[in-house]
């Protein structure tokens, strides 16, 4: 939807509202070049504090953030916390998939964003050449008269009938034309942080300490794994559970907090579960 | 706004600086623009006198028709600069406009003939439909209804004397568009009241209005 | 009957015995077209040689921009007639067109409100250099460079006729997208293998191709 608005007045330099950007790319990269980094894994680690606060205070003020959207956003952001934390550490061996994992993560981003750049250079580029075009106008004017008047007689073989038949097809509105990949389950299903700590807590406080893959093992999907992690963060706030990891990019470990009896995920951030949206129509009527 | 801006903009362009000066722009103007227009208009687009407009309007359409008009030092008759142009440039209807020279109307009439047909594309009936059915209507909202730029159709059902420009938007200063007697005369009806009802049960017919012109 | 006495009498217009001759036959077909016209077409019309056409065509661009271009005779340096016109012969999306010239654009802009439509937003803008640099493309696609749901802003560029149903996937059954001829007009280029190259804004990822679709 924000798409469809017309900006034209390009942001000089660096604003801070999340709706000047278009997309999870163009705020990343509007983030990087404001520490005037090159697109780096140090640039990255740099930016992903800011990244995340850009989205949750995006969250926080605008209803219209629509799941898609964000949860693209989720996804740059969780591939950017994985990345920051491998480098706070000394710098290991690949020692399992997870790091092979996170590695293809780190490549796959950079090349998607490395590729986002190149378009919006080039679009810039397009919009110069489309504003400096535009100086100049086509002689496009009717038919001289004369010229009209030799036009062959139309043949006119509808009837009013079939007229009124091809106004209704035309006036239907359109069902928005398919994408190849249903993107459904991101709109039918909003996952929430606050039910996910909840399913969390239950396993947890039985006892045993379980690993994140565990914890993981059986979402659905990214999304869920994404909201999953982010739920983790706010319980290790409410010091409710603790985390342990051996090695480097080894196994996450989460421990149930023995002490804590009256926690209740009712207490997790408002900011994550505003009142369920709607799934938003994919396209406008038409 | 946008209008107070442009005022102030104005008066920093002076086309006589330009190469080709007043007389350029004159041409520019008058190559692109599909209605007479008046010396007046003219006159005042360029903040020039009507006379000097005028008297260059004359220097243009004797230009085309191959006197040099040169000036003072005009009469060298070159046979080379007083060769015609294949376009003229008229007064009619009080106002100056570029026609093809009626000379080359043969080679013209055969280019503008050429691929012709006398039936109506697809896509032309369908906008036709629609404008039928919702006019007075502008291009834009034909365009959201369709999907797609009806432009080129718009023009070909205007060229072909189906449909003419109806009224003015008075928010939008858009043009609507509405059917002509010729339409109802080959469709076979008397009024644009007997065209045949549209379905009833076709869903969500009646509210359409509202998104139309959203994305535009 | 009627086509027989027409093909008898087409032979019996000779442009080139007019005065202005065929040039001057080539202005007046170019006074009436609404699209960029191929010098095929032109030559077709006119039963002259396309490659004299073309010939014909680049002097009339040189004499509106200003260079005499009368033959041999044409090294006379006559100030007169180096100033340029105010419009300008161009070959854009394949075709030739007559154009205001852009000097002149605050001028002609306050007759003409035509085509002076919005600027795309910088999202309409990335959109369309996807869809010209990856065409024939599905919106997931699109959607899995940039990082955003494209679908209303692929929406708004067809409506504005700058991009079109190209195709549909065989395999998946999505709509595929192109870049339309109005695209190539608007930006004043002749065919899409004049874009600017992509790849200096791409170092060494080139073969990207496979990277969109993954997180799809």
């Amino acid at each position: 939807m924000r798409d469809a608005l017309p900006d034209a007045a390009e942001p000089t330099g660096f604003t801070v509202r999340l709706e000047n950007f278009n997309g999870p790319f163009d705020l990343l990269l509007g983030l990087i070049s404001k520490h005037e980094l090159d697109i780096t894994e140090i640039a990255l680690a740099t930016v992903t504090d800011e990244f995340i606060g850009y989205i949750r205070a995006f969250q926080g003020t605008d209803a219209d953030f629509s799941l898609d959207e964000a949860s693209e956003f989720l996804v740059i952001a969780a591939t950017l916390l994985d990345l920051k934390a491998a480098r706070l550490l000394p710098a290991g061996e690949v020692e399992d998939d997870e790091d092979v994992a996170l590695l293809e993560a780190r490549d796959l981003l950079f090349a998607r964003l490395l590729q986002y750049k190149a378009f919006k250079e080039i679009a810039r580029q397009l919009g110069e050449r489309l504003a400096e075009e535009a100086k100049q106008t086509p002689r496009q004017v009717s038919l001289e008269p004369e010229f009209a008047a030799m036009l062959p007689d139309l043949t006119w073989r509808t009837t009013p009938e079939q007229f009124a038949k091809l106004a209704a097809k035309a006036l239907e509105p359109r069902e928005p034309a398919p994408t190849e990949v249903g993107i459904a389950h991101l709109h039918g299903s909003t996952v929430s942080v606050r039910e996910q700590a909840e399913l969390l807590g239950i396993r947890l406080r039985r006892g045993h300490p379980l690993s994140f893959r565990q914890l993981t093992q059986d979402a659905e999907d990214m999304l869920t794994v994404v909201v999953r992690f982010l739920a983790l963060l706010e319980m290790f706030r409410d010091a409710v559970i603790s985390f342990d990891q051996g090695a480097p990019l080894g196994n996450l470990t989460v421990r149930w907090s023995a002490d804590v009896e009256n926690w209740s995920p009712a207490s997790i951030s408002e900011e994550y579960d505003q009142p369920a949206p709607t799934p938003p129509a994919l396209e406008g009527p038409s | 706004m946008k209008d107070h801006q442009s005022d102030v903009d104005e008066p920093l362009f002076d086309a006589s600086s330009e190469p080709g000066g007043i007389k350029a722009a004159l041409e520019a103007v008058l190559m692109v623009v599909d209605e007479p227009v008046t010396a007046t208009r003219l006159a005042t687009a360029l903040l020039v006198p009507v006379d000097e407009v005028h008297g260059l309007l004359v220097e243009l359409q004797q230009e085309y028709d191959g006197y040099t008009g040169q000036g003072p030092e005009g009469h060298t008759t070159e046979p080379a600069s007083s060769q015609p142009r294949g376009f003229e440039l008229r007064s009619v209807a009080g106002g100056w406009r570029i026609f093809s020279r009626s000379t080359f109307a043969p080679v013209v009439a055969k280019f503008v003939l050429e691929g012709q047909s006398a039936r109506l594309s697809q896509a032309a009936l369908e906008t036709l439909a629609v404008i039928a059915y919702r006019q007075p209507v502008s291009r834009a909202r034909v365009s959201g209804i369709r999907g797609v730029n009806v432009d080129s159709v718009v023009r070909t059902l205007a060229l072909r004397g189906l449909i003419a420009e109806a009224a003015t938007d008075p928010e939008t200063g858009a043009i609507l568009y509405g059917t002509t007697q010729y339409f109802l005369e080959r469709l076979g009806i008397g009024s644009v009241a007997d065209l045949p009802q549209l379905s009833p049960h076709l869903p969500g017919l009646e509210n359409l209005g509202d998104f139309d012109d959203t994305t535009y």
